[in-house]
């Protein structure tokens, strides 16, 4: 069985290698959060949690661009981030679940997950709140010369918050390897963006000296060929860069945000289900490029899917933290 | 408690008359925040408020805390009465410089010439499977602050009251409303009526020890109250329903009679809210305190979000209970 | 004698009593600011204070395009601000020596100096700090339908603070009146802002949707032509605007700052004084128009010195307040 | 106090030598704020930093108090020990989401994982006659949540080895200078030393009395002690030097010994930290005291610009000395 927690480091030089890795994580991503879905349809999770399905690319294409040391930061819709990154599911799901084998011991959960192993710096649960940590880890990889990139996925809502221009400037003055990726799945809960977004967004990234460009969020590839220059850019010293995924969420804000139409249509949402599918649209393109057959791709879907099940069995087995942990990691 | 109260409304219910009430009675005042509108907030606490009053005086804002809540200060000096939803009160870590260095200070500093009668509404309380960055209950930096007012109410019939109050003030009122609670049922009038700041309600009568409890851990306290009664205690809970200002009078004279008191508050133990009020208590019942005042809050870790790590870190029913206990000296 | 408080409610609509006036105006702040920094040689004002000198163009140029129930905003740099928009000198000497008779019953000082008869809706010490004021001031005049402009005065140390771009992305989406006048007096304390600020200044307006223009701050005549545009823009329900204003501040950061040789040159602060000075600009302009000549503006001059020092005798001689207002004005 | 300690620096030397040596034994130290590098602040502590250790290493920053304290965090999680510098402590309101939403609990979150060796160095203090947002001591605040330590030095001896320490600290530190007391010497050893958090200092041994006193209020209180050993009552003076930890144990065991108690901070005396270490002595020390303990802080008013309100809002040796001696029940 080919393993599904392949990491990065393992990335093969082979166009067909590639794409087909890239296909495996983002089947991953959505057979991930379906699970996460289940989990809270059956009353098994605690809380609630913010699936990434629809933007699959985004993650994916932008975290095969990046080498296992460089850092991302995320957000509360932070379970693709994490598995494009090289993640386990196993222990992300035991995470959500609270228990002892969780990335965090149980303490975080679904918005907080965090990693050093695949450089990951955390979820965060306060929009934009990540932007400065980002950019503090650019900082260090330039001072410490480490040749580390990090990249900083936010929601366009983050947009709102001033924090990001403050760092985006910083970022700009001091020529930081820091890549600040909007995900603009056109909501923030359930508000339009452009409700709440006046101007251009590539323009506030250029306003600062960040230099901005905009891809098609569906499209894995554009993604990943965008952001491969732009990390090579800021590797050589060349500065940050902002990069506008546009994308879509297939779901609620939330799992428990069923009833949608009072902010956006079902046809909306059918139309990016049906015509702008990144994982649809990478099976086509393998396929017509002969990369790949339909029953290849078939057959990573099932193993993905197994994955996903024995993982969500390994959590919900686990036991929780003991009592006396609460008290732990306070102070290091 | 009035006596006449047959109607019953949810704690949110009674936010929500008390908010459509006052735009009603006032056309100055406005809500805005995120997701106040159509949404009605993630809580719907303000469903159909927009439908009422409309996109001008209910508006939907981008996520800039900080930049609204500045908004709400201008606005307030300018002639409308905002309401500034901050939707957890986590979030209000991004405001502090529009709440503490402009709105609390504005009037001072302006030598009495320029108002700032705004209510910035928010949450507090953990126990939601929510993690450390959307549980905490941090009212007790917003009471340390001259220039504020602090409001928590504890029941659909305080939330009205105090809120149309706040409302009214001609000062910047901070209004913490427990997330926990918003579908808590309790007697609310259908006649007009407000509640002044800084009279302390006393929501169970007793005789051998105080329980101060606050906002979420009023029903709590309440709880534990009638644990306690289980074994021949007499608790007698009082709500100061505004920390500032804070009723000490009343709170110290329940001590003297009681002469053993507990202060139960859900924000961190330490450097907060009970310090303050086991300190009133200490030094205004001095004399007739038979063992010291008995403090209870968060524990003093980031909420965790693994369901029996977070169930330990606040103060429940048992763990008041046994606390009066011991304080009461019964095993 | 001409009263030198004349406020811009009495405004004639001829040329040369508005030229005459901005004139006035300018001298007045100039020589407000020399008092103060005599008061703090003299060692009779506590603390420090943050002087105008140089900057007159901005304030005056501005204030003249305002209605007197126009609202303002000001910084720690905000002595030129409340006179330009009409503050009585001998109230505001009264609030820099912490006097009963100051605008702030001495509760301010210099930092603080708030007036509703003007309009003026205080200064403040907090880089940044009023700009949710101000836009929250254009909210109840867009609201209420009183017609009323809000202009927010920052110095570019400001484009710092996150906040801005909150606000500025509010005033567009709202289309509010409300003008931010960025002061670019070249330097934050004593960094040059050059090395504190990326990009480009006036993209910052444009990318969230608020109209932005550049004008040179020392030409009192371009200012206020430019904020006209812009105020008349705004009451008309046109939406928000950004205004930079090029200008320098003569003296140093405070009245403190002497030594300013380790952040910039003398021969720069000689260049702007004697090249580009708004008052004499101005002269030049009325003489050479035959608006004024050179023995009326040194009238002008003569007794507008003679005002600022009785204004300085008053503050002087005021009382301090009694001890017990110290707990008064914590809520209203 | 050390024995030997000849030398004597300024509070701002003090700070200085610390930040000096650390950044020469360790090249991860980096400093980041306005003004800090040629300008050296504009208290001057800094003066000379960047020439020795270069810009890349004291870093000016634009206006922009939440960027560079989250970058400071994530610097810290990556491999740098940022020291970061807010100019005046009232502009910690603008860092606290940083400091309190993401480096206090990054390290819990994360189930132990990530760390955040970070310290924040900023300023507490009135009577510079700075007015209301230039004036004000907020380590209340920082005190009160998880996941921060928190430093309050009262002489240059106790300032340069907690500052050693704080860089040394595996958590995000908070590190309060009293902005008046830049110009204060003291002796400070040549020879290299740090001082652990969590042990308070007797800065003066005494009988009658406990005068707890954090920060500016320190010195305060020893010139109260010397007033009030001129009238016959021996006054013990304890500095707990760092709020968090706390030195629970000391302060207790002075209270117990003298049988009353004061605390005097200058931040706000409402839930703040006199509430707090008020609290933990009436507590523990409940059976030995013989009135209750006294809490003195900054009146509950914007800190005013006039000099004479000014001066009356925060605790002078007189009004210690006064309030000590009715304490002693003396006249
Ligand atoms: C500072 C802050 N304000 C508000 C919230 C509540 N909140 C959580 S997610 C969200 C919407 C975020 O929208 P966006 O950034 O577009 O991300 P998306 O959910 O679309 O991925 C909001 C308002 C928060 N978590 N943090
Ligand atoms: C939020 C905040 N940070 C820092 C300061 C300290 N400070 C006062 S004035 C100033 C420089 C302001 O520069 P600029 O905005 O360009 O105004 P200017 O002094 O040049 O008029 C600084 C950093 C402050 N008052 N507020
Ligand atoms: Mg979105
Ligand atoms: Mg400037």
């Amino acid at each position: 069985m080919t393993t599904v927690t392949d990491k990065s480091n393992t990335k093969s030089n082979t166009q067909v290698e590639k794409w087909i890795r890239t296909y495996r994580r983002m089947v991953m991503i959505r057979l991930f959060e379906e699970q996460v879905n289940e989990l809270y349809t059956r009353a098994l999770m605690p809380g609630l949690a913010h699936l990434y399905v629809g933007e699959e690319a985004v993650a994916v294409g932008i975290c095969e661009a990046l080498n296992p040391t460089d850092y991302i930061t995320s957000t509360h819709r932070g379970h693709g981030h994490c598995l494009a990154k090289g993640a386990s599911p196993d222990r992300m799901f035991a995470e959500l679940l609270g228990k002892e084998a969780g990335y965090c011991r149980g303490k975080g959960g679904s918005m907080h997950i965090a990693d050093p192993a695949t450089g990951n710096l955390g979820a965060n649960a306060i929009v934009g709140g990540s932007t400065g940590i980002a950019t503090g880890a650019a900082l260090s990889s330039k001072r410490l010369r480490t040749g580390q990139v990090a990249v900083c996925f936010f929601g366009e809502g983050a947009l709102g918050q001033g924090v990001l221009y403050e760092v985006m400037n910083l970022a700009a003055l001091w020529k930081l390897p820091v890549i600040y990726v909007c995900e603009n799945n056109l909501y923030t809960e359930y508000t339009h963006y452009s409700e709440t977004t006046a101007g251009d967004i590539l323009a506030r990234g250029t306003a600062f000296g960040v230099q901005a460009e905009a891809v098609d969020g569906q499209d894995v590839r554009a993604v990943n060929a965008i952001a491969q220059k732009l990390v090579d850019r800021a590797r050589k010293g060349e500065g940050p860069a902002f990069l506008l995924c546009n994308t879509y969420r297939y779901t609620g804000h939330h799992v428990g945000d069923i009833n949608r139409e009072y902010y956006r249509s079902k046809q909306e949402e059918q139309e990016w289900k049906t015509k702008r599918d990144p994982i649809k649209n990478l099976a086509e393109w393998l396929i017509s490029e002969k990369l790949a057959d339909a029953a290849g791709l078939t057959a990573i879907e099932t193993e993905v899917r197994a994955e996903m099940k024995s993982a969500v069995e390994f959590a919900i087995a686990a036991p929780y933290p003991g009592v006396e942990e609460v008290e732990q990691d306070v102070y290091a | 408690m009035p006596e006449a109260a047959q109607r019953e409304l949810t704690f949110a219910q009674a936010v929500r008359e008390a908010l459509a009430e006052e735009m009603r009675r006032d056309s100055r005042v406005c809500i805005f925040g995120e997701d106040v509108a159509e949404a009605g907030t993630p809580f719907k606490v303000l469903a159909g408020l927009v439908e009422e009053f409309g996109a001008e005086r209910v508006l939907d804002t981008p996520i800039s805390e900080a930049g609204f809540t500045g908004m709400g200060v201008g606005a307030a000096m300018t002639g409308l009465r905002p309401v500034v939803d901050i939707m957890f009160g986590d979030f209000l870590t991004l405001t502090m410089d529009q709440m503490v260095n402009q709105a609390a200070k504005v009037h001072y500093m302006s030598g009495g010439t320029w108002k700032v009668p705004m209510v910035l509404r928010t949450t507090l309380g953990a126990t939601r499977r929510s993690a450390a960055q959307h549980s905490q209950s941090l009212h007790a930096w917003l009471s340390h602050v001259p220039g504020l007012k602090v409001v928590m109410p504890s029941t659909p019939y305080d939330a009205k009251g105090l809120l149309k109050t706040a409302i009214r003030d001609e000062n910047p009122v901070v209004f913490f409303e427990d997330k926990m609670m918003f579908k808590l049922k309790g007697p609310v009038p259908v006649e007009e009526y407000t509640i002044p700041f800084g009279v302390a309600d006393i929501k169970r009568q007793g005789e051998d020890i105080t329980i101060v409890a606050t906002s979420s851990m009023v029903q709590v306290a309440l709880g534990a109250a009638e644990l306690l009664e289980k074994i021949g205690i007499s608790a007698e809970v009082i709500d100061p329903r505004t920390t500032w200002p804070l009723d000490e009078k009343t709170l110290i004279e329940s001590a003297k009679k009681t002469s053993r008191a507990m202060v139960v508050d859900e924000g961190y133990g330490r450097y907060g809210v009970t310090g303050e009020i086991a300190s009133v208590i200490a030094e205004g019942a001095f004399y007739n305190l038979e063992a010291p005042v008995k403090r209870m809050g968060a524990m003093h870790v980031p909420i965790p979000f693994s369901p029996p790590l977070e169930d330990v870190t606040v103060p429940t029913d048992q763990t008041i209970f046994e606390a009066a206990r011991a304080l009461c000296g019964k095993e």
